[in-house]
């Protein structure tokens, strides 16, 4: 059973390779290459057989491997022989062999830790004595988060900058109310909901700032089921003190 | 991508361990009161043999040398700080730091990708008044003031400050990753299923 | 940024009591490691005062008759579940232990130990595209952006985090184990042919 290997197993073609020469009892730090071409190909042309799909790292190694062979197989001067690292067309792909093992093993031993959430536990959740004094504010988030988010939400829209906004263009206030009657009367609403079909980059930038506001405000919570899923909007408020509320300045209250 | 091979459980019989540490562990890491029997189901014991462990944890926890109680509260038990502690512990969630309001990241962000800025033109691009936390992050050192634009009224411009680039562990605003480059990362090889992690 | 109401401090002179259980309970109710610093602030003590502290409470959680650790990690401390019983506590939250895939760890791996690192070197050293594994680490917080190098391109430039510390329970960078090269790794363990993690 020469090739009962899955290209799935290998994580690319170094690891293949490795494999290879594991399997071969060959020598990695002189690797016969005609040997192991040999069996590379044969590899690749099994998977091919079987009609997996081949990742163009595959073949470029592939290439590389043949490319070497080929570079030893030419006729080498005296003073060639002589110096061998350096000149050896293989040099270059076994100290990448050796480099990938060592990080490939450092995987495997992170993996052997002890990893939070899977084999020990903390408490990632607010202690309820602190739920008890929350402010108004949120934890501390990096850009990466904001700037993501703003993308996620920008990045279906041709381009455009928010810079070009128009004043005709509706506000930020005028958006907070609008959602707050989209939530009227229901128990929570998905974040994509806020949006229209195709919405535009000014309608997009308008309602994450408005909804951020209504959470500032208090009167919406956004919760996530978990911390990549669908974000929900809950009203934070009873009804009636959502309808016609005045926003001026200070009921914004920054400071 | 493959799968490590499925970890061999080799839990010993529960009647020889020690349960007391498990019921511990399993309470300390629930987020909202645990009943009884909730733990006798996960301990596939008896409802029995949890009550008097249960009883043990509290009166070890009692003992007045602990920062912590465990308490039965509606219907379940769990872990409370000492209410004689609630004050140091409001110290501690008071001295974080950059707890960052979202106005103030906002803003933040907006002046950092948009800068040099005037108030007015950040105020028209968040929809609301920001004099107040413009005021916040100059009195934190995150943001400055640059000049004075040269136009009618002569409005203050503002940028970020060398304390925030420090903060977001940048050398130089060139550093500031473009929506562009968070697109490309995403588009050029979207993240096949079994990236599991 | 938003003011608290001014607390009325009913706090004991701290001479008088004992600061070993208040500690305690400072790390129970944090979510995220908390450094001893942290804890001398909040406590207004200096920093040398809470070291021993925190060694005591180490090694009074180690005796091996609790269900709780306290491990140091990403530069604070965290309580954790002894790791004997991750099983139980599973079975209490009902999940399934969760796996990384080969392509996350190597990538991790690789970004852990020579960061800071622009994509085209992981590619490199992995002899794959890394793009989605990348934005996959990114998103879950275990990577960021360190900034952009200086070569021309200015490629973004990446680094592990502190939630990458906190996951894999490393107290910080030079935690992590010294490489084994190549000699040492074939003598240690023969590798099976099929030995895909």
């Amino acid at each position: 059973m020469p090739y009962d290997i899955k290209i799935d197993n290998f994580e690319g073609p170094l690891d293949l390779l490795l494999h290879l020469i594991r399997k071969n009892e060959m020598d990695i730090y002189d690797i016969p290459i005609a040997e192991i071409t040999g069996q590379y190909l044969a590899t690749i042309d099994a998977m091919k057989s079987l009609n997996l799909d081949i990742a163009g790292e595959f073949l470029l190694m592939a290439a590389t491997l043949v490319h070497i062979k080929s570079r030893l197989l030419l006729p080498q001067s005296e003073d060639e022989v002589t110096e061998e690292d350096e000149d050896d067309p293989r040099a270059e792909l076994i100290r990448r062999l050796l480099e990938y093992q060592k990080y490939k093993e450092a995987a495997t031993e992170l993996d052997s830790r002890q990893v939070l959430g899977r084999d020990v536990f903390a408490r990632k959740f607010p202690s309820p004595e602190l739920a008890e004094l929350e402010e108004d504010e949120f934890q501390a988030v990096g850009l990466y988060d904001l700037v993501d988010a703003l993308r996620g939400l920008i990045r279906n829209i041709p381009e455009a900058t928010y810079h070009e906004v128009t004043f005709e263009q509706l506000s930020v206030t005028e958006r907070i109310n609008q959602i707050l009657s989209q939530l009227a009367g229901k128990e929570n609403l998905p974040f994509a909901d806020l949006f229209t079909p195709s919405p535009s980059r000014h309608e997009i930038v308008v309602s994450f700032l408005a909804m951020l506001e209504l959470v500032k405000l208090r009167m919406v919570r956004l919760l996530q089921n978990s911390r990549f899923g669908t974000i929900w909007l809950f009203p934070a408020v009873a009804d009636d003190s959502a309808a016609g509320l005045d926003f001026d300045e200070d009921a914004l209250g920054y400071g | 991508m493959t799968l490590q091979p499925v970890l061999t459980l080799t839990r010993m019989p529960l009647d020889t361990v020690d349960l007391k540490p498990i019921v511990e562990a399993l309470i300390f890491v629930s987020e909202s009161p645990v009943r009884a029997d909730q733990i006798a189901e996960a301990l596939d014991v008896e409802k029995q043999v949890v009550a008097p462990l249960l009883r043990q944890l509290c009166s070890d926890y009692a003992d007045g040398s602990r920062g912590i109680i465990l308490e039965e509260t509606a219907g379940g038990f769990q872990f409370r700080t000492r209410p004689e502690y609630a004050e140091w512990v409001r110290r501690l969630s008071r001295n974080k730091p950059f707890r960052f309001s979202r106005a103030a990241l906002e803003a933040l962000a907006i002046i950092a990708y948009r800068q040099p800025i005037t108030r007015a033109e950040i105020e028209y691009l968040r929809g609301v008044d920001s004099g107040g936390v413009l005021k916040t992050l100059l009195d934190k050192h995150l943001v400055r003031i640059l000049g004075k634009k040269d136009v009618p009224g002569r409005p203050m411009i503002y940028g970020t400050s060398r304390d925030f680039l420090e903060l977001f562990g940048l050398k130089d605003l060139s550093g500031l990753p473009t929506l562009k480059e968070f697109s490309e990362l995403a588009l050029e090889a979207p993240p096949s299923a079994d990236d599991v992690l």
